[in-house]
Formats: C-alpha cells, sequence, structure tokens
C-alpha cells in the first residue's frame, strides 16, 4: 500500500504533454504540405511564421497583445465545459464585453484612472455574462440546446453593435462608421515599450492563476469538476448541479466578456463597424488543445497567437495567403483531438496499476 | 463425458483475458442438444464471458468451438447468429422507440433490393409467436412493457431469426417469481420443439428446477459438470465458491430506540404526470434494519431520492430524528447524519475519473477541517484517505488512482468507508451487494450488522429477496410506488412475499 | 396594391425556394448522420468545402457533372475523417466538428487564392437550365416552383426518398437503431462502425452538395464565407424537424422564407438598419427552436460514444 | 515507452531549429538582392500595402494590387502585402511593415485612415497613403481621395434616362459614409434627369454573400426596376448575372464590368483604386512627397462612366448628351456636393 502518488501525476502529465507536442508537429507537418501545394517553400514560410510572432520585440509584443483576449476566450470555453456547457457563443461574448468596456469607457467621465478602469472592465463582465444569461435562460427554460442559440446569439451580438455604432454611438467627428474613443483614464497603460502589450497581461495572467485555483485547489471548485465528471455522483454527494452549472456559466460569459474589455481597453480603444475578431472560435482549438488545463492553455494559447501573428508575417514575406492560419488552426484542433484517444488510453492504463 | 451423445457445441481450451485479468481460462465444455444446460457461478465467475466470447461479442484469445461438428469462430454476433445462435443479454437488447415487429426484425437482411416487406414478416412473426404461446402486441412500442415482456420481445427476436441454440444470460434477475415460472415454461416449450438451451444464473433454486445439466464455473474455469439428478443446493454453493459459505448472517439483538427515520404519506408524481411513490409511510427506530424488498423499478430509487433529497416529493413528510426535513437540501440532511449508499456505485457513488482519496471526500470536502484557507488541505485530505483506505482494506495501488478503476467491491468498501466514518446515524442502503463476489458481500454484511450494534438506524432496499429477508428485522414489499404493510421477515413465507412483489394482492388474475 | 402584393408573394415564393435548397441539402445530410447516433457539427464547413470544390472542379473541366462529383468527393473524403476520428479515436462530436469548420473556413479561402481566379472569365456556365414542367408551370403565383433546376428536382425525390427509407428498408431500419441503441443492434449483427461510417459519409456528402448547389446554380462563383452560417441554420433545422424528413423541410422553409422576408423588407425601403433585416433569421431560428423543445424525437443515442463492449 | 519519448523529442527539436533557423540565416533569404548587384547603389522603393479583403476580389482590392504590380514592372519597385487585414488589428500590421523597413506603406481603405493617424507619429521616416482617405493628420500621410459621388452621379443620371419602368436600384454590401455618398450621388443623379424616379437600396450585409446579393437584386427586379447599379465587390458578378437573366440592364462599380456580360452591362461606374496606389507611389518616386489630402477626380481618372462600347452606339445622342453634359457640369465643380445625413 503505498501512499499519495504524486509521482504518478507527474508521469501522467509528462506523457500528455509529448503526445499532445506530437500532434501539434503532425498539424505542422501537414500544413506544411498546404504551403508546398502554393509552390512556397515550407521552411522558409515556418521559419517566417515564428520568426514573425517571435523573432522582434514588436512581433513578441503583438503575439501577446493577441495572446490577452485569446486565453480568456480559452478560459471561458474550458470551464463552461468542465460542467458540460458547451458555449460556442465566446465571439459574441467578448463583443458584448467590449460594447460594455466602451459605454462606460466613452460616456463615463471625470473618474480617476484606476477606478475608471475597473468600471469598464466591469462593465465587460457583466456584459459578457448577460449576454450568456441569454442562452443560459434558454435553455433551463425552455430546454434549447446551448449550442445553437449560442451559435445564433453570434450572429446576433455582431450586427447589433454593428446598428449601435452606425447609430447612437458612432463618433459624430468620424466620417467612418466607428464609436468615439474611449477615455483616456480608461485606457490600459502599455507595459512593454515599444510595443502594444498592455496591463491587460498582468490581468490575464492573474485571472489564469485565479481559475487554476479555484478550479484545482478550492472545495468550489471541487464541486465543479465532480459535477462535470459526473453529475449523479456529486448530486448524491449533496451538490447542487444546477448551482454549479450556473456558476461556470458566469464565470465564463465573465471570461469572455473581460477578454472582450481588455482589449478594447488596452488595445481596440474603440468599436469600428464590421469588426469581426474571431477569438471566440480560436479560443474552442486552443482549449482543446490545452486539455482544458490552465496551464496547457496557456500554451496553446500563445500557439494560437503565434499562428495569427506569425501567419501575417508568412504572407507579408513569402506570400502565404492569409487563410492558411485557419487551414493550420483546424489541423491542430482536429490532431490534438484525435491525440486526446491515444491520452486516455495511455492514462487508463498508467492509474490501473496492479491489482 | 464418457457417453457422449449428441454434442451441439463443443468448446476446447477456450481462454479469454482482458488486460489484466483472466476470464476464462482452458474452458473446455459440451453442450447436447435438446438439453437445457446451466452454467452456474458467482457474479464474475466468467459465465457471461465464456458466452459473449462464442457469441462473437468479444473475441477470444485461443481455444476452438465447434458447432454442429463445423468449426465456429464468430467475428460478431452475425456469425453466430448465421449458424443458428441466439444470445438473451441479462440487459435487454431492445430500442425502446421501436415498436416490438421492429425490434425483431432489424438487422435483417433485405427482401428485395433494400426494400423491407412489413407484412410478411409480421405474418411469419405473428406464426410463431402463436406456436410457443407468447401474447405480444407486435405494434406497441417496447418503451411501453413490462420487463416481463421485453424479454418475451428477445425470445421472439432470437427465435425469428431460426435459432436452434438459446442462451439466456441470467433472465431471471429482473423478473418477479411468478414471472420466472412464466419464463420456464416457455423453456420446456422450446425444449420439446428441439431447441437446445444454456440457462446462466446464480440462483440455486432455479437452476435445479429447469436444468438437465449443470456446469460450474469458478473464476474463469470449469469446476465440474454434473447432471441435475438428487442434486442439493449445498453441493452446488460449494461448488460454486469453493468452500463451505453460509451467507446466513447473524444479526446481533440490538435494544430499539425511538424513531430515527419516519415517513408519512410521502408521494411522487413525476413531470409526466405518471405517480411513482403513493402515501408511502414507514418508520424505523435506531437500531433497527427495515428492508424494502421488490422488482427493480417499482419506486424504489425514486423513494431512497425522494429521502435523500435529491428529489422533491409532492406530498408527505419526512422526519429525521423527530424534526421534519422535507424543504432541507442534501447537504443539510447530511449535516444532520443522514448517509447514502446508492445502488449504482459507478453512476451514482462515485466519480469515476476522480482519484481515489478525492472520492473519499466527496461527501466532506467542504468540511473545515479539510479547510485551509481559501483552499483544500491536501494533507488533511491524505491523511483521512489513507487512514479510510486502511481501515476499510479499500485495495488500491495508490490514492491517486481513478476511482473507476477499481474493483468493484473495493468501490463498495470505499463508499462505505466514507458514509460510515462520517459519524451518520441514520442509512439508506441501495442495492449494497450488487455484482460483489462472496468475499466482499461478506465484508459489506458485517459491516452493515456493525453499524446496527451501534444503534444506527437502517433502511436497507434491495431486488434481493434473500438479502433483505437474512439482514432485515422488519420488511415490506414496493410495488408500483406503493408499500405494503411492514411485517417481521419471519412471519411470511417467500411465496407470500413474491406474490406482494408481483402486485397479487391488488390484481385479482 | 393588389399587383403589388401578388409581387411580393410570388418574390417570397421564389426566393424561399432558393434559400431553401442548399439548406435543405445539408439538413437532409444532417439528419442522416443523427439518425445514425453521430451530432453533425461540421455541416457549415462541409457546405464551404463543397461550394468550393464544386466550383473548382467546374472551372477546370467546365462540366457542372464534375462539379458535383467534386462536391461529393470533398464530402465523402470529410465524412470518412470525421467517422475515422469520431468512431475509431473516440473524438469530440463537437470538438471535431469545430475543426472541421475552422479547417474548410481556411483552406477553401488558401485554395481560392492560391488558384488565383477571379472575375469573369471564372464563372460557373450555366449548364443546367430549369426544367419547366408543363401546364404546372402556368399556375399564377405558384408557377415558380415547376421551373427549377434539376438537382432542385433531385432534392425533391430526396426529401421524399429519405422518408421511405428510414420506415421501409433495411438499411434504413438499421440506421435508425444503430443510432437509438447502438448495443442492441450489435447484438443482433449490425455492425455499428459501418452503418455509422456510412451515414456520416452519405450525410457529409449532401452537406457538400449544398454548398455545391450554392455555387454551381445560384452564385456560380466562389466567395470566402460564402455559405455565411446556413450550416449551422440547418443544424438547427434538424431539431426543429423533430428529426423527420418532413419536418426537416419544413424547418428549412421557414428559415428560407424568414431570409426572403428579410430581404423584402429591405427591397420595400422600410426603413430600419439593415443589420436587423439581417438579424431576422437568426432570432427566428432562436424563437423556433424555443417553442421546438420539448420531447423532441432524438435518436436516444444521439452524441453519445460509443465502446464495443 | 522510452523509444517514443525520444522520437517525440527528436521531432521537438526539429520544430525548434526551424525557430532558431528562422533568426540566424535571415540575411540570405533575401532574394530581390542578388539581381541588382552590378547596378549602382539604388535601394528600389519598398512598399507595403494593407488590403482589408482578398486581392482577388475583382474590384476595389484588385485594382489597387494591379496598381502594383504595375509599379514594379514600371518604376522598379519592391513591394509586398497582407490581406484580410481588419480595421482593428491594422496598427499592428503597419508597425511590422515599418520595423521591416519599407519606405512606403499604402493603407488601402478609408476605414484604416484613423489608425494611420495613430501610427504615423510613431515612425516620421515612413510614409503613409490612405487610399480615399479623409484627413493628414501628419507630414508623412498623403490622404489620397476623390469625391466619392461623381461616378455614381454619372450612373444615376444614366439610368433615370434609359428607364423606362421609372424605378432604378443600387445594391451594395455594407453602409459607409462613402456608401453614402456614392448611393446619394446615384439618387441626385436619377433625379436631376427624373425627378419622379424612384429609387431602392439594398445591402447585402457581407462582401460573400452572393447567393442574397442575387435574391436582393431579383427582388428589386421583380418590384420593377430595369436598371441596378452594383457595388458590392464580387457579389458584383451574381448580380450582374442575375440582371442578365431578367433582361434588365445593370450598371457595374467600381471596375469596368462589360466584358462580364456584354448584353447586360451599358456602362461601368468606375473608381478605379489603383490610382490612389498609383498615385502615391509616384510621388515618392519623383521624390514629391507631401503629406495633405488629395482629390483626384474626374480629370485623373479617378472617376468615371465608362461605356460599353456595344451599347454607347444603341443608345440615342439624346442620353448620350444628357450623360457627357453630367460629366462636364461635374468636373468643372458645378454640381453641388450631396448631403449625406
Amino acid at each position: 500500500m503505498s501512499s499519495f502518488d504524486s509521482s504518478l501525476s507527474r508521469r501522467i502529465l509528462r506523457m500528455r504533454i509529448l503526445v499532445t507536442g506530437l500532434a501539434v508537429v503532425v498539424a505542422f507537418l501537414l500544413g506544411s504540405a498546404l504551403v508546398a501545394l502554393a509552390g512556397i517553400n515550407p521552411l522558409t514560410a515556418l521559419r517566417y511564421l515564428f520568426s514573425g510572432a517571435l523573432g522582434t520585440r514588436h512581433g513578441i509584443g503583438e503575439t501577446l497583445t493577441r495572446f490577452i483576449p485569446l486565453f480568456l476566450a480559452t478560459l471561458s470555453f474550458a470551464i463552461a465545459m468542465k460542467v458540460h456547457f458547451y458555449n460556442v457563443g465566446i465571439e459574441g461574448q467578448i463583443a458584448l464585453g467590449s460594447l460594455g468596456a466602451l459605454l462606460v469607457g466613452v460616456y463615463v467621465t471625470g473618474l480617476p484612472a484606476p477606478i475608471h478602469i475597473l468600471l469598464c472592465l466591469t462593465a465587460s463582465v457583466v456584459f459578457g455574462i448577460l449576454w450568456l444569461s441569454v442562452a443560459g435562460f434558454l435553455r433551463f427554460r425552455f430546454g434549447a440546446n446551448e449550442l445553437l442559440t449560442t451559435v445564433m446569439l453570434n450572429y446576433i451580438a455582431i450586427y447589433l453593435i454593428d446598428i449601435l455604432v452606425e447609430t447612437v454611438l458612432k463618433d459624430p467627428n468620424s466620417l467612418i462608421n466607428q464609436s468615439q474613443k474611449i477615455a483616456a483614464t480608461a485606457k490600459l497603460p502599455r507595459i512593454m515599450e515599444g510595443t502594444t502589450v498592455h496591463l491587460g497581461l498582468v490581468f490575464a495572467a492573474i485571472v489564469g492563476f485565479i481559475v487554476y485555483y479555484y478550479v484545482w485547489r478550492t472545495p468550489g471548485g471541487f464541486e465543479l469538476r465532480a459535477v462535470g465528471a459526473n453529475s449523479k455522483a456529486a448530486k448524491y454527494a449533496g451538490i447542487n448541479p444546477a448551482k454549479l452549472i450556473i456558476i461556470g456559466m458566469i464565470i465564463s460569459g465573465g471570461l469572455a466578456g473581460l477578454g472582450g474589455g481588455l482589449n478594447l481597453l488596452g488595445y481596440q480603444s474603440r468599436w469600428v463597424s464590421g469588426t469581426f475578431l474571431g477569438y471566440g472560435f480560436d479560443g474552442i482549438g486552443a482549449a482543446v488543445m490545452g486539455q482544458y488545463h490552465p496551464l496547457g492553455m496557456a500554451f496553446s494559447a500563445l500557439l494560437f497567437a503565434i499562428i495569427r501573428v506569425g501567419g501575417g508575417a508568412m504572407q507579408r514575406s513569402v506570400g502565404v495567403p492569409y487563410p492558411l492560419v485557419h487551414a493550420l488552426q483546424g489541423i491542430v484542433i482536429i490532431a490534438v483531438i484525435i491525440s486526446a484517444y491515444f491520452i486516455e488510453k495511455r492514462t487508463e492504463k498508467m492509474t490501473k496499476g496492479g491489482q | 463425458m464418457s457417453n457422449r451423445k449428441d454434442v451441439i457445441l463443443e468448446i476446447r481450451n477456450l481462454t479469454k483475458t482482458f488486460p489484466g485479468v483472466i476470464a476464462n481460462k482452458d474452458v473446455d465444455l459440451d453442450i447436447e442438444r435438446g438439453e437445457v444446460h446451466t452454467l452456474l457461478g458467482e457474479n464474475g465467475a466468467g459465465k457471461s464471458t465464456l458466452m459473449k466470447a462464442i457469441y462473437g461479442i468479444y473475441g477470444m484469445d485461443s481455444g476452438t468451438v465447434k458447432y454442429n461438428g463445423n468449426p465456429l469462430d464468430a467475428k460478431s454476433p452475425k456469425d453466430a447468429i448465421a449458424v443458428g445462435l441466439g444470445m438473451i443479454h441479462q440487459h435487454f437488447l431492445l430500442v425502446q422507440e421501436f415498436t416490438v415487429l421492429e425490434n425483431i426484425i432489424m438487422g435483417l437482411k433485405a427482401d428485395k433490393g433494400i426494400h423491407l416487406d412489413l407484412g410478411k414478416h409480421r405474418s411469419r412473426v405473428e406464426e410463431i409467436v402463436e406456436r410457443f404461446e407468447i401474447r405480444l402486441d407486435l405494434d406497441e412500442k417496447v418503451k411501453n412493457l413490462s420487463v416481463g415482456m421485453q424479454q418475451k420481445v428477445e425470445i421472439v427476436k432470437v427465435l425469428y431469426r431460426n435459432a436452434k441454440f438459446l442462451i439466456l444470460d441470467e433472465p431471471t434477475s429482473v423478473l418477479t417469481p411468478q414471472e420466472s415460472q412464466g419464463l420456464f415454461g416457455i423453456i420446456e416449450r422450446l425444449k420439446k420443439e428441439g431447441a437446445t438451451v444454456i440457462f446462466i444464473s446464480h440462483k440455486l433454486d432455479e437452476v435445479l428446477q429447469i436444468s438437465d445439466r449443470i456446469t460450474v464455473l469458478r473464476d474463469g474455469e470449469v469446476i465440474e459438470t454434473v447432471v441435475n439428478k438428487d442434486l442439493r443446493k449445498d453441493d452446488l454453493s460449494a461448488m460454486m465458491v469453493g468452500r463451505e459459505v453460509t451467507l446466513d448472517v447473524d444479526m446481533p439483538e440490538v435494544e430499539l430506540g425511538p424513531d430515527g427515520l419516519e415517513l408519512d404519506k410521502i408521494s411522487l408524481v413525476n413531470p409526466g404526470g405518471k405517480t411513482v411513490l403513493k402515501d408511502v409511510s414507514f418508520s424505523i427506530r435506531k437500531g433497527e434494519i427495515l428492508g424494502i424488498a421488490g422488482i427493480d423499478g417499482n419506486g424504489q430509487e425514486e423513494l431512497a431520492q425522494v429521502l435523500w433529497g435529491t428529489l422533491k416529493a409532492s406530498g408527505g413528510s419526512i422526519k429525521l430524528h423527530g424534526s421534519t426535513v422535507d424543504d432541507l437540501s442534501t447537504r443539510k440532511r447530511m449535516d444532520m447524519g443522514m448517509a447514502y449508499i446508492p445502488a449504482d456505485r459507478k453512476k451514482e457513488g462515485l466519480v469515476g475519473t476522480f482519484q481515489v482519496s478525492e472520492n473519499i471526500v466527496l461527501n466532506s470536502y467542504y468540511k473545515p477541517h479539510f479547510i485551509k484557507g481559501l483552499g483544500q488541505d491536501f494533507g488533511a485530505i491524505r491523511e483521512y484517505s489513507e487512514r479510510l483506505v486502511q481501515e476499510y482494506n479499500v485495495k488500491t495501488p495508490a490514492l491517486s488512482v481513478w476511482a473507476k478503476n477499481l474493483s468493484g467491491g473495493n468501490q463498495q468498501k470505499l463508499i462505505l468507508s466514507r458514509a460510515i466514518e462520517g459519524n451518520n446515524d441514520v442509512f439508506i442502503i441501495a442495492q449494497p451487494t450488487w455484482g460483489l463476489d462472496i468475499g466482499a458481500i461478506e465484508f459489506v454484511y458485517r459491516k452493515i450488522s456493525e453499524l446496527k450494534e451501534a444503534g444506527k438506524t437502517i433502511l436497507l432496499i434491495s431486488t434481493d429477496l434473500e438479502e433483505v429477508r437474512s439482514l432485515s428485522d422488519r420488511m415490506c414489499v414496493i410495488f408500483e410506488g406503493e408499500v405494503s404493510e411492514t411485517f417481521r421477515v419471519q412471519d411470511k413465507q417467500v411465496a407470500e412475499i413474491g406474490l406482494l412483489m408481483a402486485g397479487g394482492k391488488r390484481r385479482e388474475e | 396594391m393588389d399587383s403589388q402584393f401578388m409581387i411580393i408573394i410570388g418574390i417570397l415564393l421564389g426566393s424561399t425556394i432558393r434559400y431553401t435548397v442548399p439548406i435543405l441539402y445539408a439538413a437532409l445530410g444532417g439528419l442522416i448522420t443523427e439518425k445514425a447516433g453521430v451530432l453533425n457539427f461540421a455541416l457549415e464547413g462541409l457546405m464551404l468545402a463543397g461550394a468550393f470544390f464544386a466550383y473548382y472542379g467546374n472551372l477546370v473541366t467546365g462540366s457542372i457533372l464534375v462539379g458535383v462529383l467534386c462536391a461529393l468527393a470533398a464530402g465523402a473524403l470529410t465524412g470518412l475523417i470525421l467517422s475515422i476520428s469520431i468512431l475509431k479515436y473516440k473524438a469530440s462530436q463537437l470538438v471535431m466538428g469545430i475543426g472541421i469548420n475552422i479547417f474548410y473556413l481556411g483552406l477553401t479561402g488558401y485554395f481560392f487564392r492560391i488558384i488565383g481566379s477571379s472575375g469573369a472569365e471564372t464563372m460557373v456556365d450555366d449548364l443546367l437550365g430549369s426544367i419547366h414542367i408543363p401546364l404546372l408551370e402556368d399556375i399564377p403565383l405558384i408557377g415558380v416552383l415547376f421551373e427549377q433546376n434539376i438537382l432542385v428536382y433531385l432534392l425533391v425525390v430526396l426529401v421524399i426518398f429519405t422518408a421511405r427509407f428510414f420506415n421501409k428498408t433495411t438499411i434504413g431500419l438499421n440506421l435508425k437503431a444503430v443510432g437509438e441503441n447502438p448495443y442492441a443492434a450489435a447484438a443482433v449483427g449490425v455492425d455499428v462502425i459501418k452503418n455509422r461510417t456510412l451515414a456520416i459519409v452519405v450525410g457529409s456528402m449532401l452537406a457538400a452538395l449544398g454548398g455545391g448547389v450554392m455555387t454551381l446554380t445560384m452564385a456560380r462563383v466562389f466567395l470566402e464565407n460564402m455559405v455565411n452560417g446556413r450550416g449551422w441554420i440547418a443544424f438547427t433545422a434538424i431539431i426543429l424537424g423533430r428529426y423527420s424528413s418532413k419536418g426537416v423541410l419544413i424547418g428549412c422553409l421557414v428559415f428560407g422564407a424568414a431570409t426572403a422576408l428579410s430581404d423584402i423588407v429591405q427591397i420595400v425601403g422600410i426603413d430600419i438598419p439593415y443589420q436587423a433585416a439581417l438579424m431576422v433569421p437568426y432570432i427566428i431560428t432562436i424563437v423556433a427552436l424555443v417553442l421546438s423543445v420539448g420531447g423532441g424525437n432524438a435518436p436516444a443515442a444521439l452524441g453519445a460514444r460509443y465502446d464495443r463492449e | 515507452m522510452k523509444k517514443k519519448i525520444i522520437s517525440l523529442l527528436l521531432v521537438a527539436m526539429f520544430l525548434v531549429s526551424l525557430v532558431g533557423c528562422a533568426g540566424a540565416e535571415e540575411p540570405a533569404e533575401e532574394p530581390a538582392v542578388e539581381e541588382n548587384v552590378e547596378e549602382p547603389a539604388v535601394e528600389p522603393i519598398k512598399v507595403g500595402v494593407i488590403f482589408t479583403g482578398s486581392i482577388g476580389d475583382g474590384a476595389w482590392n484588385e485594382s489597387g494590387y494591379n496598381a502594383l504590380v504595375k509599379a514594379k514592372e514600371d518604376l522598379g519597385i519592391e513591394f509586398s502585402f497582407q490581406e484580410s487585414v481588419p480595421v482593428a488589428e491594422s496598427g499592428e500590421v503597419m508597425r511590422n511593415f515599418a520595423y521591416e523597413g519599407y519606405d512606403l506603406i499604402i493603407a488601402h481603405d478609408f476605414n484604416y485612415n484613423d489608425i494611420v493617424s495613430e501610427v504615423a507619429p510613431e515612425f516620421p521616416d515612413v510614409l503613409f497613403t490612405v487610399s480615399y482617405g479623409y484627413q493628414s493628420t501628419e507630414d508623412n500621410i498623403a490622404a489620397i481621395t476623390s469625391s466619392g459621388w461623381h461616378a455614381s452621379y454619372m450612373a444615376g443620371v444614366l439610368a433615370a434616362a434609359v428607364s423606362e419602368t421609372e424605378i432604378v436600384g443600387v445594391l451594395s454590401a455594407t453602409d459607409s459614409f462613402m456608401g453614402k455618398r456614392m448611393r446619394t450621388g446615384f439618387v441626385n443623379g436619377a433625379k436631376s434627369v427624373n425627378p419622379d424616379i424612384e429609387v431602392l437600396e439594398a445591402f447585402t450585409g457581407s462582401w460573400d454573400d452572393v447567393v442574397k446579393g442575387k435574391e436582393l437584386v431579383n427582388g428589386m427586379i421583380q418590384q420593377g426596376i430595369d436598371v441596378i447599379l452594383s457595388n458590392s465587390g464580387n457579389v458584383n458578378f451574381g448580380v450582374i448575372e442575375t440582371a442578365k437573366e431578367a433582361g434588365i440592364m445593370a450598371i457595374g462599380a467600381p471596375s469596368d464590368l462589360s466584358s462580364v456580360a456584354p448584353d447586360t452591362v451599358i456602362a461601368s461606374a468606375v473608381t478605379p483604386s489603383g490610382i490612389y496606389v498609383d498615385y502615391g507611389i509616384r510621388q515618392l518616386a519623383e521624390d514629391n512627397f507631401d503629406g495633405g489630402v488629395y482629390v483626384l477626380g474626374i480629370k485623373e481618372g479617378a472617376e468615371d462612366l465608362i461605356w460599353n462600347p456595344a451599347f454607347e452606339a444603341e443608345f440615342s445622342a439624346e442620353v448620350i448628351d444628357t450623360v457627357n453634359a453630367a460629366k462636364l457640369q461635374l468636373s468643372n465643380g458645378e454640381i453641388e456636393e450631396p448631403v449625406v445625413e
């Protein structure tokens, strides 16, 4: 009878990282084949992909800036998945979160900066939650599948914000359809000289840690995981699954909204009509790749940010059309989800032990 | 085996392993044409696995099988069905949304191109149904049928495929004694028609009643094949377990205290408007075990859930230690000393992908002594888990192993340990020994008797009538959501209880 | 006033049919997949793939038939990938679907730019003329229903066939059984994996054809992201249609009509932001979804992972 | 398991080495340098361009791209570009170009104007142009634009002059200030000929949804239009197709679309965006670059109505005269700018 075996957990973790890493490598090889189809040397293209995203100070800054909303979207999807709520509507919640930050950032003035920023972020969290609550309400009240309602709500959110930005929120001093800029007091300060990296990165890191701590280290997180792993057993252990699903939903919507808010306060500063950020769907992919573990997701969100930024570099340098980025992300998702099978098999074997 | 008659199925040296487990080892077995041959053994003795290996559901690792003299190497049930085998599984494999007819004909070859001639099939099925005197409405959806009727659908299904060799895997486990007799009638008729039947069971009475020959399996090996003549139950059970075991538990005499749990006219109407529980009333005193017997699906699950607070009763009242708990959550009831050992330990008792230690604190993780600051005190949890694992002899390679990887007995020990250690005094125990081996059953029974001795209040819900009779002080029977009067176990004969279980008191048929 | 009304009805009818056809192909494909117990979240991506490869096949060979075959081939290949990953490697059906959608959004855009086509010379030649059904086409108001191209009539046949398929054929019954209770089906010798693979592949082919119809007979060019959410609408239509081909037909018609209606709102100059009109179909879909839930008739094993015992 | 880990590590190292190489070998990778070794040390002008969509859209972006290719041939510039850059992220792409040593950055859409105003001060040595831009806030920004409505005004005049049903239509992708100008120009032009004419307007809401574009136009046709001005990017092809099927006339925009359907497209209201690209590059090449707003017009070829030669002959002299008169008035500045609310 051995004691609590943390070395086993470590061995499992190592195996998971290795197998996932292999899947990512395979995905990049397939992506390279696509590049070759365009008559471009894939090695050169890949080199530019990574050097564009990581090779210069500015590239790193851009990657980190993208990472902020992407990471929050990733966390958002993961936490909802923990309670089996399929939040495919992160895109819409990010948009609404941006709207919340925008409204407070533009129309509330005269506050000292820290308070103004916090107020904006609060608004973005609330807006994100409210938008997700629509799907939540429809599910709990009518049993409508959230997977579909959240997808539909994405489209509605984008159109809705565009309507607002083209009408009541339109910057009267601008010719193009865009909102006013947020007040200077609402802007998140830059934290890396010569780049766009803003204080949101620190927020994201803190939030990432809080989520990790909550899920894996607190009784509340224990309940959340129990409900996700076996809601019936959790219910019989005195946990109220419905309550936990709602908590998971609220956190998920809040995280997505916060991602939108941070991006708006730290980077966009305003909303331009027709903006489609696409972090929502990337976040789903990154969550899958990170296997719903905060640390894994930090890495995968970073990789997806690298692919995004590096994709631009690939086009500028060797003319690889930008949509390759999406194709590559798709391949990564598929490869990683298939690798999950091998991870599951292996984990099963490793946890079985002798009897 | 020297005077070999007409052997229809011949198994030689069959071995089947699962990762880490040998399910069947070097099994030799001859089945004669036209006999009812029982495979007898404890849970996990390898009876079902053996049959599933032959039937093509699992492959076999090594060995040969001959059917009618020809080698049979079924890669899927299709191959087995093709030569005339038919298996009726312990858990019915029916499509609930399909009609009886659709269930019977599904998977058959097309008649013309891909066309399905329902009319033709219907008349053929009707023929069979008449020949075997099985009453079935072919157009009723299976989901609307009783368990007994569903079993008949399964039987007709294999007969319609011209099965001459039927394998019945624990067919009586879901039937009332009366329904079981009905099934035996059908088996007799099958035999008359020349069919061969393999009957899998661990219920000795039935086995002795229906079998021509009996093969006993233990730990995946054939122990002995005997002709059913002048056999006694004791002989068989000795062969089954390899030693003389009596499961007649000696329950301690305990002076009963005041009522620990009282139910007053509990009723429940499900969302579909169906009455699931109707005016259930009884009370249990401290130091007393009240058993509820009944066929699965008669409201036991719901009753337990209402008591546990995971379902809200539509009417009536529950008192715990004399105070009403109707509006209290499960958690509040737990804090008042209530504990629940659910029937389905895998789905309801454990979080399979949680570690053993996490499962051990599943009902106590929030208690102050497991909390440090905002987070959990993993050190305290580890210490506690280590102690329980040791005291309850839960065999696990490590505390971090997933609970789903433990054997059934160890899973049950884990669940018992955390319920008992919680300082609880009212226990709802459902199906505590389902699927366990003898050793584990003994352990569970010992723990229950210890609880009684400690003056706890215990409600035992089980579909195993013998279990209820041997453990309880008083018992009652639940049928279609209603419980009978409680009576002292020794006051009623099994036959009488069987009648109650079939709702006999109300229906005059 | 009356004639104006008649004109609007005419626009509505014609538009409704054209909006409905691609979605209905995809929804029927999704229906077949889901009847066998597998959720098809990849409809959007499949439609895009079908749209592109039909276009490309036609571009290279100048033949509509080759275009159709290319769409079908793309669907079949994707279906195989889906089958292997979902059935053999137990991949989450949701995540696979999202992966495929993102992949095709990228791949089709990428290929479209690589082949460097644009402009008039790369348009699909319209070889698929309308087939007019004599007499019926002359009926006022609904005559428009009877002057469609062959792919529309084929669709009508498919809808009718699918309805019969599930009730009157052995394959249909087996597929349904596999979707309701794969273990029961396996027990009577139905090969669950084979049947599900068949359903996924055929379903994916139909979905891709839905996209192909868009480029071959409607848009006649390929544009990035031209499917624009129609795959998700098709997915919803299956639920709205309560998993019957008749219901799916109605569900798709509802969406088609809603879109057509939102066009009318714009054309007749009702003064609302045009995005509001564009939102209408999505809102209607949600409302319909809400109204249609409860029961639902979903196959019992839909979405559940199947592990052979 | 050991073996697997080793093979995994090998593959991982392969990946890492790819990244590593990126920095190390970069100088050797500049392909264009070798050709010019013998030439006197004249560095070619490096131009970086940002597009909102695909360079194969057959409209705005494609015209800009073609101008680049031509400038490379004529002036020996070097260029690279990035497509599908959302406004929200365009600042980073501009900065990338700037850091990568480009001399001129062309933001090929007026929606980029504000972002250019933000980025340009960070790189005083880099020049920026905004195609169709509306403001220049720095010395190194040139907003190169045109009236935005002259071409569509002429289209309106033509449409009204040839329409028999007295209903004409205009289809756009999305709504914007420039779009409004364009549409208002069309309406004013049409009303100047026939005050009673009715103009139907509709939006596809996207540059991609060609099926929707066709349905909308089809609906307008049922409503009685007999001339359609289509200014919706690649969706144009579908629109013209629909017009052809219905036998109505179409006016293309912003490129010359006569060849798409010679029997249907009567003329094109062209606003070739390549002119803006070309203008900026030439200014730089001639060392003549100054910040400011440059409004190009009919004279510079930035706006025009181009007849489909097949049709010009078919129209009555009266129609042609009306259009030409309007053109003259426009280039003389005699027509008041439309009021856009």
